[in-house]
């Protein structure tokens, strides 16, 4: 049994060992990830919020709407 | 004449073993915690009724011809969890841990509590009439993971023989993270270190929440393949979601196909909740685990918070430390609700997002850890 | 040169055997049915599809190789019929059945039609070229149940060759209730009692919505642990549903899922509608008895309707034990239109909606006498 | 083929007995059932079935809208 | 000590073959194609993702016990391809075909590139390294038949090895059409040709969106039974559709259920890119081949209508001749959009629509000519 | 490999062949029974256009939105 429980022992020293690897690694590839894509490929800001606040619904939804409108027109007609 | 006593003879009533009958009211229980305490009943419906079907005399639904015997083999193969992963990936918005990864650590720090009750696991082969294999503590020591699907897949693999156990409680610790987590949370801070304001988030752009799941997968390759099965999903749920092209996909994967999985794996899951598996010396073992996995876990978060504000410039409210169990998103609005009770103009559910999400990545290295080095 | 014999070989034409021939005419006449008609077009078209689909010569598509084999393996391991049933139960509401419980003895009643044509099929016998075991007997007997699933999910397991005839049978006549009920339910009627108005209903609370299923599922495994398949997982969709708890999943079990499943479930069952399994003598003799056990039924449902009056205060309309043959909600509608022709006032949907429903549980119950004492 | 015939009639008496018993145990277990949660656990009395009948829609309904919109918003913003 | 060995043994950076990381580069290509360059994603991301999956090192993820070795049965026992040629089939409207039915000549025509592309593989044996045997040369020309799941459904029974290169080769041309058609559909039309407006279309009745596609089913039935999986699958969610009376089965067959199945299908088309079978030389081959026969199958289709034009009255604008591949909308956009630039005023979408679907019917016509004839 | 590259023309021939006969005479069977549906089974004209062009949602949407409404209070209720 003591033999089971050093494996546990090491088991843990080396499962946190990598979760923390791990999730530093992960911190460090977001981190120039994200620098990177701000300077080069920065998001084209999106047209169109003004008309979400001012309808109070956006334009995809509208576009479902019409889409699904669309959709039982053509197949009831 | 003949008939009726063969009828009688295949009554319920006749049939009944009293492992059977317990069995039975722990699904009742079950259903009852799911549908008037509201625990998780997504899974704990499904469970409950699962281990009622699967525990009535003479119909074996649960054995060969019947439903449970075949849905199970869902799970065996591994397939169900790693569609709900694949779901959950859809569902989940990376963006507030991408506006600031170093919270990440916090969700690594809470994987300490799957570790401590492995560790306790065999520390429980003292007592006399308890036997953990390594297996079955590795597989153990997942609930502190607080994540069902990533619990479910590694207990299949490791130990499916306590499959019925580990997942009953991991979902209702999950569930009952509003009461586990809060006293510990308290124990460890003080009411200043409560009141700490985190700074605004900028805003992540799209292309970030598209790169981030490849990112993940990629380093997941490298690293940890053990991993990448539940990895893998997870990102591509998440891809589908962020990149925004497949919207049809992704809303079936996080509706309909979540849906659907959900009650076959809860069923299925059930399905293992036999008396002969169940009603072991084990199980009282398994669950008190649990709940000191959760308790360690946020533990290690909130103290892993306090450390990191040791060394850095930009405060952290250790209270989201203890999001980093994951147990998505109640233990997030534990610590939004933490934070108001000592600032009532501190809102920090989404920076508790982060840990809360990166939690979720963290157990799913942890899970990959057990499966390769656990033989 | 070879290859235009060899292609002129492999035409349906050079291939056609009288037999399949029929069977796809069989199949386009359930097109026509479901389509033209109405005939439950929801289950007819697959099925009518699937005869169609499975009688081409040479393609083998209902065999080895072939989508509607491998679809088969559904029905065959009892799965496509429980989940459709697991989703009607969700959509079912149990309110009117709660609300006036003495109701549920219609619904004990017409199961009358099912033992009846056991009988009949027995007794049929004794034409030369009919042979009907015990275990073809009662699976054409289960058609008088009324309710598909049930039919197709007893037929699978006691006389997978008659399936084919059986579901046919079995939908055909639910098609048909409004036009076999009525000249029965009038015969058996005065126009006074059809006259009859019923009470108020009280309202019924959620909480007993919520109770009862489970109830029910008790109750079963206690008495009759072979009918619990059915009745278990029609009684985990009614709670999905009754609980309110897990909405998502309800929704899914009665939409998505059941339409999924309908689809593969009415291929498969068109599958089994071969010129080798229908071209006999024996289809005549279930179509005849399937006819008169909805007519056994329905003319049980009245009479035991009229029994309750003798012994009770609160009148019973007898139009509504009709509706205790199940085909939800036809006949239930059935009952409110003959209902409504004697007396404008009179509404009886909601008051066949409890005999209707209970319906259902009895032949639930019918089939699980049959699963376990037929051998 | 007579004995068939008997195992027949035995099989509808068993049959019809047991679905009488089932159902007439299900009347008795339903009236007891209702009875006590009716005194023990009544259902507490909705609110808000006005806002239901004034505006035809109940809240539910909006609120299900809103989270469709809410989504939609989140996915495309 | 031994723990870190064995980890660092397990993982990827250890266990990476140079094909393995190559198969992962041309996932990421795929990913990349689907979500920045928008081609056919629906598919593209599933399948380059599941090539990811299937190339990580030491996971096994498409091998046994994987999950993507278990969804490619779906394949292997041709069911994907079906069910998604269903949902297509309910998805498609036959009204413009039906409104001027000899444009399926068109639809006919262009089918002239599969077998082109056929020849073209075999004449590649010539080249020392390429050995393609002949059911080899069949499963690449069905590229040319612009259909996806036609693709998949022939390539999984005659050259399941090629199976990835070929799905990858039909989606990816599929989505280069607005490329490769416009060129030669100018090089072979006159400006005055291009300028055909065509005349207004009639109304199509109800009955006759009904009727078609059970016509369709019994002509293939009579002539090539081969064909009937496909078209029978395809007929049966066009009848669905067009029949008005089971509008939830045709909903769920045209979202839920094709959603999952492309999830599905293409996870495991992806996990057939393994670098044993997608490195070879013959991938360019097939590569290639594909390009051309959709360069000649766009020819075929822009002549074919220019030699109908010579026997008709009623002109026909030739640029719809190139919408016959299939590639449906998405080719005939293509004709709509080079025929406004020489009529501003001259719509052609619908026109197209025609020959657009015959192509669907076209090719599946030429799969079951290859599945029946090439042993 | 000559003698595959013949099995392949004749392949050629036989395969487009086939799907010319084949939809040749599908074009046969569509006139057919186009004819045929207009002059024995005409359509029904649908009523009802005007009120699909006035409101700009057609009948069955409607009918659709009903359909969700009821179902919500029936559930919620
Ligand atoms: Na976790
Ligand atoms: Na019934
Ligand atoms: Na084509």
């Amino acid at each position: 049994m003591a033999e089971m429980m050093s494996s546990g022992v090491e088991l843990m020293f080396a499962g946190m060992g990598i979760v923390f690897l791990f999730l530093t690694m992960l911190v460090y590839a977001v981190n120039i990830m994200s620098t990177l894509i701000q300077r080069f490929f920065p998001d084209v800001p999106v047209s169109g919020i003004s008309t979400s606040l001012s309808t109070g619904i956006d334009k995809s939804v509208i576009a479902a709407i019409a889409a699904a409108v669309h959709q039982h027109r053509r197949q009831h007609k | 004449m003949e008939n009726l006593l063969s009828l009688w003879q295949s009554t319920g009533l006749y049939n009944f073993t009293s492992g059977q009958a317990f069995m039975m009211l722990v699904g009742f229980l079950l259903l009852f915690l799911a549908i008037k305490k509201g625990f998780e009943p997504l899974l704990l419906l499904p469970i409950g009724f699962g281990a009622i079907l699967s525990n009535i005399p003479v119909a074996g639904i649960a054995e060969e011809g019947g439903i449970l015997y075949y849905l199970y083999f869902g799970i065996k193969l591994g397939i169900f969890p790693l569609l709900i992963f694949m779901g959950v990936g859809a569902m989940t918005d990376f963006g507030p841990m991408l506006a600031n990864p170093k919270t990440m650590l916090l969700g690594a720090a809470a994987q300490f509590g799957i570790f401590a009750s492995l560790l306790g696991a065999l520390a429980l082969n003292a007592i006399p009439g308890l036997e953990f294999s390594l297996r079955d503590a590795a597989a153990i020591g997942i609930i502190g993971g607080a994540d069902g699907p990533t619990a479910i897949y590694v207990a299949s693999k490791l130990a499916p023989d306590l499959l019925g156990a580990i997942a009953v409680a991991a979902y209702s610790y999950m569930a009952l993270v509003p009461l586990i987590q809060p006293p510990i949370m308290r124990a460890l801070t003080t009411e200043d270190e409560r009141k700490i304001e985190m700074q605004q988030m900028r805003v992540v752009s799209r292309t970030e929440k598209i790169v981030f799941p490849l990112m993940l997968l990629v380093l997941s390759v490298l690293l940890l393949p053990s991993a990448t099965p539940l990895i893998g999903m997870f990102a591509l749920g998440n891809l589908m979601n962020a990149c925004g092209v497949v919207e049809r996909l992704s809303q079936t994967a996080q509706n309909e196909l979540i849906n659907i999985v959900t009650i076959f794996l809860g069923l299925s899951v059930g399905s293992k909740l036999s008396a002969h598996a169940f009603l072991q010396f084990q199980t009282l073992g398994i669950l008190a685990l649990g709940a000191i996995a959760f308790a360690i876990g946020t533990a290690s978060g909130v103290i892993m918070a306090k450390i990191m504000n040791r060394f850095s410039d930009t405060p952290i409210n250790p209270l989201i430390g203890a999001a980093g169990v994951s147990a998505v998103p109640m233990a997030a609005r534990v610590a939004n609700k933490l934070g108001l009770e000592s600032n009532p103009h501190n809102f920090l559910l989404m920076h508790a997002m982060g840990p809360n999400v990166a939690g979720v990545i963290g157990s799913a290295v942890a899970a990959g850890v057990l499966l390769s080095l656990v033989k």
